[in-house]
């Protein structure tokens, strides 16, 4: 990971063109109870394994998308655009 | 008041020309005329056959991104009218002035372009482009022949590239001219 | 006169001198010398002193593990300090100067440390100086920190020049040996594209130690060089990263007397190979006995390196001390060659020995000599006169890049020595890096792994060697040696000796990483490159345990220092960041701006006029200007983003917090932008220039980032409406025209009626210019007066502002920079970044009414309602005024209730912007105050402790002009 | 035994066998209170539990070696220049008890108050430094807003001629400054060791058992250690801890590099901090140079970082000072570390009535080490919280009193 990010629209970039957000989260719905929002904000699961992060490729094609590797040894299992799969 | 026409300066019309370092010209840097670009949005799920078949000349689509090209160089028609072509589906946004096009050749093209961008170049086609980080710098790097490349960079740092491809191109002994 | 050098033989070109000096003294050598080669032929073995004790130390190895031979060279702003003599090449007039000594390298007084070093053991700072207490800040740290360090760094700029560049290649061979040459030929010759680096001057590795295979060496660089194999001698790869990214750094210049200017002096190499081949070679282990560190000791394979590549003879007797068979084949050598040697010791079974020398069974007891080897005392032995050793401890493979990725190095039985995991994703190790010795045997290894790494990535590739047999048995690690409790010493360069580390070990830090830290065994330089795996051995029998079960510490980046230089490239001086220039930056310039770094942005902060003597007097003359009359500010650097489609409205609409979806087409709106968390983001004006398409402004700090979230909010959050955005800040010149006679002005360049019926405050449209183009016009205003922001495509905002300006002179129209705009905004309370400063809500500027209760959902609505965001005793923003209208407020100042205490306790809000007022004639604040937006009238203190002041002041409304708005609207 | 100058003299003539620094006990089944983590905080706060409120049956469980985590790898600067009033009483506490430190557990943990010197290079950025330099010394603490010149005279080799970004002053806050940062670890560990504390390495936490509703033993991979109440100290792991009791926290975990540059004869004698990029740097008794910048941006627990930070943490060093070009960098490494969500610490109770939580120091949690050892103490002891970390509470995000030095929200990875 990181290094070189396979941005499935560019290829392989490095890390100086993306620029990283977190955890991939659902929004919850508007009308959800206040703690889920809290929860959505501020609380991460945080996992010594594998984890799905929102990377921007901000020098590249300024896409949002889901990058899904591992905490501990930094392998890279899958890149995908954020909007793939959402309605 | 103006009763002459407002004349427009080109970005770079104070660059530095000229022949840079060792001897020999492994690389020619050309600033390009401000002719024409525009970015071409594609609303989601819109076929892009409508707009590559509206491109004319050499590469004058440059993919940058799922769902947008820059449409560059010189073709007739106005912005209005090719918008009014092309929609519903794109959306055309002008930066025929925001961004600036340069153009790089020579043997050593590649070679100070890998300098810059980690884009590997032997993967580039023809006709290829790329929006990728140059340095510090945001471009869109096309290719245009086998030892031929262009650049397009935002105009506020038009100078910053062009002064950061003179130096790194001393090595091989770059010549600088307008276009 | 080079006493040591060898009539005949090594790789020199003996018809050019080259001549250089040490400690000012002048030598010469030849081309194909590194420095420590012609200091040894010129018989200098004294080349240095040691960190603690200042041992005088000569040259231990000819690579780039040397921990002793560090001196600096160059002059001026290329004063190098600690650089390798074995790795530095020699060029004419090199100039090198020993370190760490004084008065001389022969004469140091620092070597008194050595009688106190009973005293000075491991971990001796941390039980000592604390008495008295105040000693330690006064006397002692002082003492330390001057004894601190090795060479000394210039402070002068660095006249060269350093690049980068990224290279991609099927196979990255690390290491130029036999191993490494096999991996690439054979990868090479398989249609590969092969990047070969070695960090010597020369590809070649051991080849170049042994004479008989330089013709080999010869045939395969030439066909490599015909294959069109990327050869990067003098290039160190120095890291391996995730995703496959070797660093490495090629010393493009550094063996000239004068770089080019041209061409970078090392460039720093980042090479994304899809598979690489480690062929780092072996390091030889030195031997821990008393006197271990007397000038004239090396390893054997730095003697051979010596005798063959540069005909330079390591002293007039050598004794050999061997552990294998290493040993055995350089006294025959150095016999073949006439070399005299003393004696053949060997500590383990070697081969059977027919040469003169006497062959001794034994281990060494103690060396004796001080600045130069005298003689070796053989434990319950011999003693031998000599004045040279050679010793071969055995070899340990170099895996430091295999580590660096989180494997842990293993400990082989079979191999006597820690390997690294052989097959990793994406590295493969060969040759003598992973435990084999032998050029037959290295060159048939790296064929193979270049084949099998070729392999993992679909290429058929066939080794360009067989398998061969290995030339020797692996030895293992021989620990400490010798009864003697004289010093022995294991990391060379910082002085640490079999006893520190059995002291950690009884004091409790026998953990190797703990014994690390405790004695800085491994910390030096070389990190431990000699010296680790001896320390391994003495911590195993301390604590009674293996080799293995020690362990080595963490391998980390770098393989060998690199220089900040090579790791900054050009981003340096004025190149740090690149400048990003307005589209009216030229005009600007015209007419005589001061400019201001904002972001990468040069910004027109103020117009000085003659015989203005300082800023103060433009700015309010800028200020003043604009209220009475009109002015023209470049507002270019603002972001500015367009957004088309049919979703786009109501994707507006869930980015502010305010309403949006209501927007009139021609129209336009001052929106806030929150955060997920309610706080506020940013703030803007916004236009709705068709049903479909907007136009949005954002402050320059933000620009990127309000992209960005624009853009995350599209495709990530709702990639359902139909949005897109493009980043159009390039493209526009926009200027703010500003001040009563605004209208009339720009009414003589604007072929649309302006007046306010047609054009009202608000209002946001394309426009006519006379002359030809088209421009958007928008009546906005961020100074409270009269104003309108006319944005035209970049090219033509030079020629467009000389036009208004033109058109304005009657009125006494002004350029006015970002300095007279920070004053008329703060007059007007109109906040910026200064005041949205991450941690305010709208409430506490009293745009709580701007935030829609009815919209079922927007970015920050669902937090917003917490109870430290509703505190009605919030800081909130007020204007400030002084009691006494000269004195100036200053920003950052904080505000305290009138007779209260200065404590943090009674803090209650600060400073965030402040302005003389020309207008009002005095100094004028926003402030965000703890409930501050009912306390308008009340008396305060604003305190300014830095400066020691505490300035009566008083609260205001926070709007100093116009609170009534007509001037916007007139 | 005591660390006193004759002990030194008389270890070195007689050359006296050595007693280790602290005991290596097996772990007992069970101890008043198990202090999860062995770094700088772990074993500050069972340092302080046994010499401010007499509790000794203590033991502190560490999964390496004592000292293996942050406190071991951090660049060692301490400093009391905050901002916010929930923070600013807390550190300047830990500077009071840094200014004490050597005498009070006997181990020279060479505490070097040089000064830390943030570099300002816009209006905007002096005001922002006024404004927390005021905000200092409403409490007492120094702070001092230097001009150009006055920069100049203390630092002459920085890059004033010819800077992208023009230095136009500093705030200096002269009891800022270094402490050797291993040292820190091994007299905590003594001291503590002394008092009656187990320390117990390369022991493990793998997961915490509970039983009506209160913790009752932790599982390790020494064996179960039974404990009337825990205390996780975990720094970069507290997300992993944390979860073992069913807690998910306001933290991500990133990594951070350091590096070391070689050995040189004094070259600055303060730490100073570039503005208008990320570094910092200060120069160890050993002569190194160590320097660092910002953090690698993704979620990490690899203790190890990347090429691309390195270089920008060179090229923001080289333009800072243009003679660093020539220095040679002789070793990179990486922490992990707690990132809370507004930048600022969390020393409190949680859901489970016997367990308490510090974490989230991020990567400035090192000057904190002795208030933070103190207060996670009292809040142990006594049940309550010390008054000068009252304000770091786990319930702070939920109710919206943040402590946001930077202002920039709950991004981890902005902080
Ligand atoms: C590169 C870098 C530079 C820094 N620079 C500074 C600085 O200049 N100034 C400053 O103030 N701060 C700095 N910091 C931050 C500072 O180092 C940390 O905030 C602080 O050290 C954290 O507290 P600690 O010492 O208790 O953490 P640590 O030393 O990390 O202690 C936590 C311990 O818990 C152990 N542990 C974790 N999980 C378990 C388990 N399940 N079982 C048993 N043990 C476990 C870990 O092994 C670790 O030893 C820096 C950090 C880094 C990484
Ligand atoms: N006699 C013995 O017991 C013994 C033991 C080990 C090796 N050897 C001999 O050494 C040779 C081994 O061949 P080999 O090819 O494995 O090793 P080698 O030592 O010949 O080559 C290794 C090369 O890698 C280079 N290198 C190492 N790390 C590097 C890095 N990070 N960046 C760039 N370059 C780097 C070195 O400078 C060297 O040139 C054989 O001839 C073998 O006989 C002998
Ligand atoms: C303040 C400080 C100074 C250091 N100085 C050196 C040094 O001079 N030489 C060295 O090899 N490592 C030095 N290190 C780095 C350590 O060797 C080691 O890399 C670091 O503590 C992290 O541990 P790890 O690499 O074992 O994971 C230093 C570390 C710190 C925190
Ligand atoms: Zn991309």
């Amino acid at each position: 990971m990181a290094s070189l990010i396979p941005c499935p629209h560019c290829g392989p970039r490095p890390k100086e063109e993306f620029t990283v957000r977190g955890a991939v989260l659902p929004r919850p719905a508007a009308d959800a109870p206040v703690e889920e929002w809290q929860a959505h904000v501020y609380l991460r699961e945080n996992p010594r394994g594998d984890y799905a992060e929102h990377w921007h490729h901000s020098g590249g094609c300024r896409r949002w998308l889901v990058v899904k590797r591992n905490t501990a040894t930094h392998a890279v299992h899958s890149v995908t655009d954020a909007a793939e799969g959402r309605p | 008041m103006p009763d002459t026409l407002l004349t427009a300066r080109p970005a770079l019309a104070n660059a530095a020309t000229g022949h840079f370092g060792l001897p020999g010209a492994g690389v020619t840097l050309t600033a390009l005329p401000e002719d024409r670009l525009w970015q071409a949005l594609a609303r989601p799920g819109t076929d892009p056959a409508p707009l590559l078949a509206y491109g004319a000349g050499p590469c004058p689509l440059r993919s940058i991104g799922p769902g947008q090209w820059l449409i560059v160089g010189v073709g007739t028609g106005t912005l209005a009218e090719a918008q009014a072509a092309l929609a519903p589906g794109f959306a055309l946004s002008d930066q025929t002035h925001g961004r600036v096009r340069v153009s790089l050749s020579g043997p050593s093209a590649a070679d100070l372009l890998a300098k810059g961008t980690a884009v590997n170049l032997a993967l580039l086609p023809e006709g290829g482009a790329a929006q990728t980080l140059f340095g510090h710098l945001g471009i869109t790097l096309a290719r245009t022949g086998p030892e031929a490349f262009e650049l397009a960079v935002l105009r506020g740092f038009a100078l910053s590239l062009w002064d950061e491809l003179i130096l790194l191109g001393r090595e091989y002994g770059i010549g600088a001219r307008a276009a | 006169m080079t006493s040591h050098r060898l009539p005949t033989g090594g790789r020199l070109d003996r018809s050019r001198r080259v001549e250089f000096s040490f400690d000012g003294k002048a030598l010469h050598g030849h081309p194909g010398d590194t420095l420590a080669s012609a200091l040894l032929a010129n018989g200098q073995r004294l080349m240095a002193r040691s960190f603690k004790y200042h041992r005088p130390r000569g040259v231990i190895t000819a690579g780039s593990a040397e921990p002793n031979a560090l001196m600096t060279i160059g002059r001026e702003g290329r004063t190098e300090p600690n650089t390798r003599a074995t790795m530095a090449e020699l060029y004419q007039w090199l100039e090198a100067n020993s370190q760490n000594r004084w008065p001389s390298l022969d004469q140091d007084i620092g070597a008194l440390n050595g009688l106190l070093s009973r005293f000075l053991g491991a971990g001796f700072y941390y039980k000592t100086f604390m008495w008295p207490a105040s000693f330690w800040e006064k006397v002692y740290e002082p003492i330390i920190r001057r004894a601190a360090g090795l060479g000394r760094a210039t402070t002068l700029q660095d006249p060269d020049r350093y690049e980068k560049t990224w290279a991609h290649c099927d196979l990255l061979v690390i290491g130029g040996g036999a191993a490494g040459l096999a991996a690439a030929l054979t990868a090479a010759r398989a249609g590969a594209s092969v990047v070969l680096a070695d960090e010597g001057m020369e590809l070649g590795g051991g080849m170049l130690s042994d004479p008989a295979s330089w013709p080999q060496l010869a045939e395969i660089l030439a066909e490599l060089a015909t294959l069109g194999v990327r050869l990067l001698p003098r290039t160190t790869v120095f890291g391996w990263y995730d995703g496959n990214v070797f660093g490495a750094v090629e010393r493009v210049q550094k063996h000239l007397a004068v770089p080019s200017p041209d061409a970078p002096i090392e460039r720093l190499w980042r090479i994304a190979a899809r598979q690489a081949v480690l062929a780092s070679g072996a390091e030889e282990r030195p031997m821990v006995f008393a006197g271990n560190d007397i000038p004239g000791i090396m390893t054997a394979s730095a003697t051979a390196s010596y005798l063959h590549r540069q005909a330079v003879a390591p002293g007039k007797r050598t004794a050999i001390l061997t552990q294998g068979p290493a040993g055995f084949t350089l006294a025959a050598q150095m016999e073949a060659l006439g070399l005299e040697v003393a004696a053949l010791v060997s500590l383990g079974n070697g081969p059977a020995w027919q040469g003169k020398a006497p062959l001794i069974r034994g281990i060494p007891g103690k060396a004796i000599g001080g600045k130069s080897l005298k003689s070796l005392q053989i434990e319950g032995g011999p003693r031998i006169e000599a004045d040279a050793i050679a010793m071969s401890g055995g070899f340990s493979p170099v895996i430091h890049l295999a580590c660096h990725r989180g494997a842990r190095p293993v400990w082989s039985d079979a191999r006597h020595a820690f390997l690294a995991p052989s097959e990793q994703d994406g590295l493969l190790i060969a040759g003598a890096a992973a435990g084999l010795s032998g050029h037959a045997a290295c060159l048939g290894d790296g064929a193979a792994r270049a084949a099998a790494a070729l392999a993992r990535i679909g290429l058929r590739a066939e080794p360009a060697f067989g398998p061969a047999p290995e030339d020797a048995v692996a030895q293992a690690p021989l620990g400490e040696l010798g009864k003697t409790k004289a010093k022995k010493f294991v990391d060379y360069q910082n002085d640490v000796h079999a006893k520190d580390l059995t002291l950690a070990a009884a004091e409790g830090y026998a953990d190797a990483e703990l014994a690390k830290r405790y004695t800085t065994s491994g910390m030096a330089t070389d990190q431990g490159k000699l010296g680790n795996i001896n320390a391994a051995a003495i911590l195993a029998k301390a604590r009674g345990t293996t080799i293995a079960a020690v362990g080595l510490t963490t391998f980390r980046p770098f393989y060998t220092p690199v220089s900040f230089g090579a790791l900054a490239g050009t981003s340096r001086g004025h190149d740090f960041q690149p400048t990003r220039l307005s589209p009216l930056h030229g005009w600007a310039k015209t007419l005589g701006a001061e400019f201001v770094e904002t972001g990468l942005w040069l910004r027109s902060a103020w117009f000085p006029r003659a015989g203005e003597t300082g800023w103060r007097q433009s700015v309010d003359r800028e200020v003043l200007t604009v209220r009475r009359a009109a002015g023209l500010c470049d507002v270019s650097t603002l972001g500015k983003i367009e957004i088309f489609g049919t979703d786009a409205a109501e994707f507006l609409n869930r980015i502010y917090c305010n309403g949006f979806a209501k927007l009139p087409v021609g129209r336009a709106r001052y929106g806030l932008m929150l955060r997920e968390d309610g706080f506020i983001y940013d703030d803007g004006t916004t236009s709705r220039l068709a049903t479909d398409h907007f136009y949005m402004t954002t402050t320059t700090a933000l620009a990127a980032g309000v992209m960005t979230h624009l853009e995350f909010c599209a495709q990530a959050l709702w990639p359902d409406l139909d949005v897109r955005i493009a980043s159009a800040t390039d493209q526009w010149a926009q200027m703010a025209i500003a001040g009563p006679m605004a209208r009339q002005i720009l009414q003589r360049i604007v072929e649309a009626d302006l007046s306010n019926e047609a054009f009202p405050f608000m209002a946001a449209r394309e426009v006519p210019l006379k002359g030809g183009i088209m421009g958007r016009l928008f009546r906005i205003s961020f100074s409270g007066e009269l104003a309108y922001e006319l944005a035209v495509p970049a090219g033509y905002g030079e020629a467009v502002a000389d036009a208004i300006m033109a058109a304005g002179a009657p009125e006494g129209i002004c350029a006015y920079g970002a300095e007279a705009l920070a004053v008329l905004r703060i007059e007007k309370g109109h906040v910026t970044h200064a005041e949205i400063n991450g941690t305010v809500v709208p409430a506490d500027l009293g745009m709580g009414k701007m935030v829609s209760p009815v919209k079922p959902d927007f970015i920050g609505k669902h937090l917003l309602h917490r109870e430290g965001l509703t505190d009605p005793q919030r800081p909130q923003l007020v204007g400030v005024v002084p009691l006494d209208p000269a004195t100036p407020l200053r920003t950052g100042s904080h505000v305290l209730a009138k007779g209260a205490a200065a404590t943090l306790e009674n803090d209650q809000g600060y400073l965030t912007s402040t302005a003389h007022s020309p207008h009002l004639g005095h100094s004028i604040a926003l402030a965000l105050v703890a409930g501050g937006s009912q306390r308008h009238g009340e008396e305060v203190v604003v305190w300014d402790g830095l400066n020691d002041a505490a300035i009566p002041a008083r609260l205001t409304s926070p709007v100093f002009i116009d609170p009534k708005n007509e001037k916007l609207h007139a | 035994m005591r660390y006193s100058a004759l002990s030194v003299l008389l270890n070195g003539l007689t050359g006296k066998a050595p007693a280790p620094a602290w005991r290596s006990p097996e772990p007992k089944a069970e101890y008043d209170v198990v202090i999860v983590g062995g770094g700088g905080h772990g074993l500050a706060t069972a340092y302080y539990l046994a010499r401010e409120f007499g509790i000794t049956n203590v033991a502190v469980l560490e999964k390496g070696y004592v000292g293996s985590g942050n406190i071991g790898r951090n660049t060692t600067i301490i400093r009391s220049n905050y901002l916010l009033p929930g923070n600013n009483p807390f550190y300047e506490l830990s500077m009071k008890l840094w200014e004490g430190l050597e005498q009070d557990f006997n181990f020279n943990a060479m505490v070097s108050q040089r000064g830390v010197v943030n570099l300002i290079h816009s209006d905007a950025q002096r005001d922002a430094y006024r404004r927390r330099g005021n905000a200092m010394r409403l409490h007492g603490v120094d702070a001092e807003i230097l001009d150009r010149d006055q920069v100049r005279r203390i630092l002459p080799f920085l890059d004033f001629d010819n800077a992208r970004f023009p230095i136009k002053g500093a705030i200096r806050q002269r009891r800022g400054g270094t402490v050797r940062h291993d040292a820190v670890a091994w007299g905590y560990a003594r001291g503590a060791s002394a008092r009656g504390v187990d320390i117990i390495p390369h022991c493990e936490v793998t997961a915490i058992r509970q039983d009506h509703g209160r913790v009752t033993e932790v599982e390790t991979s020494r064996g179960t250690i039974r404990c009337k109440r825990l205390a996780l100290a975990t720094a970069g792991h507290s997300g992993i801890t944390a979860a073992m009791a069913g807690i998910t926290l306001p933290i991500e975990t990133h990594a951070l590099q350091a590096y070391v540059s070689e050995g040189l004869k004094p070259f600055i004698d303060t730490v100073v901090t570039f503005g208008a990029g990320h570094f910092y740097l200060s120069q160890s008794d050993k002569g190194g140079l160590v320097f660092g910048g910002d953090i690698e941006g993704y979620n990490s627990y690899a203790q190890r970082g990347n090429l691309a930070n390195i270089e920008h943490v060179a090229e923001a060093g080289v333009a800072m000072i243009p003679a660093l070009s020539r220095v040679r960098v002789l070793r990179a490494w990486a922490g992990v570390m707690d990132m809370s969500m507004d930048g600022s610490p969390i020393i409190d109770k949680t859901h489970l009535p016997n367990l308490y939580l510090n974490a989230g120091w991020c990567y400035g949690g090192f000057k904190a080490t002795p208030a933070s050892g103190l207060c996670f103490a009292h809040l142990i002891a006594k049940d309550a919280p010390h008054e000068v970390a009252r304000a770091f509470r786990l319930d702070r995000f939920a109710r919206g009193h943040l402590i946001d030095e930077k202002g920039q929200g709950a991004q981890p990875n902005l902080h």
